[in-house]
């Protein structure tokens, strides 16, 4: 059925409105006006989110949890502390609880009232997190949507989906590829993708590097 | 409230993976809505949760709107409801940029230090008091149709799962959004044929953070 | 399919009451859309049933229409899926009447008469076979998730009822629109807190007519 | 809450849109332009149920059976032959359902998932009773659907919303007003509104005709 009015979704698929850009300089200009929100502090949390703020910080939490088998048992325990330890913490990571991908078990991550996500860890979450068609599949078809990332999984794998409805965030912690016994954790931290850490991919092979 | 936003397992919407579908956004007016958001958040200058506030769209336009559309909606709404704005201050500096006029300069150091400094801060869950359910319980999510925001999806009502985690206490927020009284947040664990029935792909678990007052003993 | 026209209890709609809400329809487009429709199905135009065809479209879209403009989509989707149109022959006509031509003359009487005579025919529920439910019998709907066109809402999966009438028997509509295998259909009655948890409304029953395979003994 | 965000559902309330109007045109062109469907076929179908199928037709069977006790009991025992005695049958008829509203019950009518009506008694259903706001609030807030209709039910009355979801179609028949007895049926059918048999009104009091 999806294939069959893809021609409509095309029409009615949101388009970005010039308008909206527009209303956003309004209420910059508004709030400026008023002496209530300034540009320089909006400039700095798009900074923030744009530079600081992203994957590469659940990356480096998902390579020291591989290199150091300590913390990855306090991580798997109680990950709000885990991370802090690195230096993680703020706005949607009140309590984190990370979860481990293995032969048998495929975590997988979602929120489908709205669209909440672990931001200091990952950062602003991917557009396809946030869309309607994520949040309704991800529960109910779980290999359908993981089979359009291309990650196809044996029938004996259990799946669990996680769906963020209350104050708690998840992290994955994707199963090492194989190879890697002894790289530093800068090397293992390369191999860690976002979509690896949401659960719809898993982490890079060393042959993958090469090409990034 | 059951509105459109609530929606685990429907049909409908097409594909995931789409062209520009791995981007976080795809205009600069995008990000800036995040940090006016945040900001206003930050300052205290809106009344109300931009999450439980967006639930209140109209079903087409919340279908039909952009993410980052729909926080800006928000954003407006919580403004209007704190009385920082009123309804049509942000249509007339639309005119006045059409107009050509510039957007009046501010800059506040100390508020974008503020900003970051506060960006940073964890809020965790508070400790669990007394607990009606033990991890292994089997629970079932009552039937019910808050009017209010809710953190329980339709996809669940009456079904029965297992607690397999006590996440902590958190505030209700059925009953206004975050300003009902700490209760208990369970990790339930569902079979998916509990949810969903029978299904092609075989079987699977889905587990949701829900609110003692959701959940009965089954 | 779960879309968003299966929308009973949902919140968000606003009121029921309202300018023009009592008309049956205010353009007269309108029942021209509605007549086309019904002579696609009587001439063996279009193939599909247009209640099912409506479900697919994209959920803005749907929500954002009129009701005859959802009628005018399903109508062009039934023709096109016979063959009797061709994706852009409609839009080739509405060039072309914008551009001045006048329609073209296209008249038949016995069309006429014959859609006359063939909206008074009724078509009742078959007899009842063997059926698995009495009258009184407790029973439960199913938890599932149809692909294809039901009529099983999602506001019933799960509850509980009572049997209170045996319909007859019907073409079995998941598994196609309107091409099942004939099954039983009976009036199953929910108190409504089975549904929807407590209301300061109080109690009320809805009673809908469901097939037998969504049904188990309670 | 409805109140409150109003205002917005001013702005996004579905407006008649010019072209649809143009496109319903350009089908009946090219079905003309085919020779498969004659445009005497549409207006004999629009006038159909423009002068012959409509709410008169349900009051008559209304009247009926408040005049005629053997006629009422045939009619809630079985719909379909009954309103076929008075000559009613077609389409969205297949099976015929009345249901009677007494002191103690209320019946009201909806279709959740369409809009399913019983078209050859009562014509064409009006807007609301295709809006998503019927749809949704029907089965889930029946007291505070029926108010905005300026039915007040007292709380002891049993309500039963029907929600046709399968090739079943309901008629209410509202209760007989005081003060008709002897009354003929074409009077009596006077009496007998649209919204009364779908459940969202009551029969007209005698003393409500005059202004009619």
């Amino acid at each position: 059925m999806t294939q069959e009015h893809d021609h409509d979704h095309e029409h009615h698929q949101p388009q970005p409105q010039p308008e909206v850009a527009l209303r956003t300089e309004a209420l910059e200009a508004l709030l400026a006006e008023r002496g209530l929100v300034s540009s320089n502090a909006i400039d700095a949390v798009v900074e923030l989110y744009e530079n600081d703020v992203g994957p590469q910080n659940g990356a480096r939490v998902v390579a020291h949890a591989w290199a150091d088998p300590a913390y990855r048992t306090r991580l798997l325990g109680n990950g709000t502390p885990a991370v802090y330890e690195l230096g993680f913490s703020g706005f949607e990571l009140n309590t984190l609880v990370a979860v481990e991908n293995t032969p048998a078990v495929h975590n997988v991550v979602v929120c489908t009232l709205c669209s909440c996500y672990p931001w200091p860890l990952l950062g602003l979450p991917p557009s396809w997190y946030k869309s309607p068609p994520y949040r309704a599949r991800a529960v109910a078809e779980p290999r359908a949507v993981l089979r359009e990332f291309g990650l196809e999984l044996d029938s004996n794998v259990e799946i669990r989906v996680w769906d963020s409805t209350a104050e708690v965030r998840y992290l994955v912690v994707p199963e090492r590829p194989a190879g890697t016994d002894g790289w530093p954790e800068e090397e293992l931290a390369r191999l860690v993708t976002r979509d690896s850490m949401v659960g719809t991919g898993r982490a890079l092979e060393p042959s993958e590097l090469a090409g990034r | 409230m059951d509105g459109v936003h609530d929606m685990g397992g429907m049909h409908g919407f097409g594909a995931v993976v789409t062209p520009g579908s791995d981007e976080a956004y795809h205009e600069r007016w995008e990000p800036r809505v995040f940090a006016l958001s945040t900001l206003v958040g930050i300052e205290r200058l809106g009344q109300g949760s931009g999450r439980a506030i967006r639930e209140e769209m109209e079903p087409a336009h919340y279908l039909a709107a952009s993410y980052y559309e729909r926080w800006l909606w928000s954003i407006e709404r919580r403004l209007e409801r704190k009385g920082t704005i009123a309804p049509g201050d942000v249509d007339r500096w639309v005119e006045r940029l059409s107009a050509g006029e510039a957007a009046p300069p501010h800059a506040d150091a100390a508020q974008a230090a503020r900003a970051v400094e506060t960006i940073g801060r964890t809020d965790e869950l508070g400790p669990a008091r007394e607990t009606r359910f033990a991890v292994g319980s089997r629970v079932r999510v009552l039937r019910m149709r808050p009017a209010g925001h809710t953190r329980c999806p339709r996809y669940v009502r009456g079904a029965e799962g297992v607690v397999e985690a006590l996440r902590g206490t958190d505030r209700f927020p059925d009953i206004g959004p975050y300003e009902g009284p700490p209760e208990p947040v369970y990790s339930v664990a569902f079979a998916s044929d509990d949810l969903f029935g029978a299904s092609e792909e075989g079987r699977w678990r889905v587990l949701l953070d829900l609110f003692e007052s959701y959940l009965e003993a089954a």
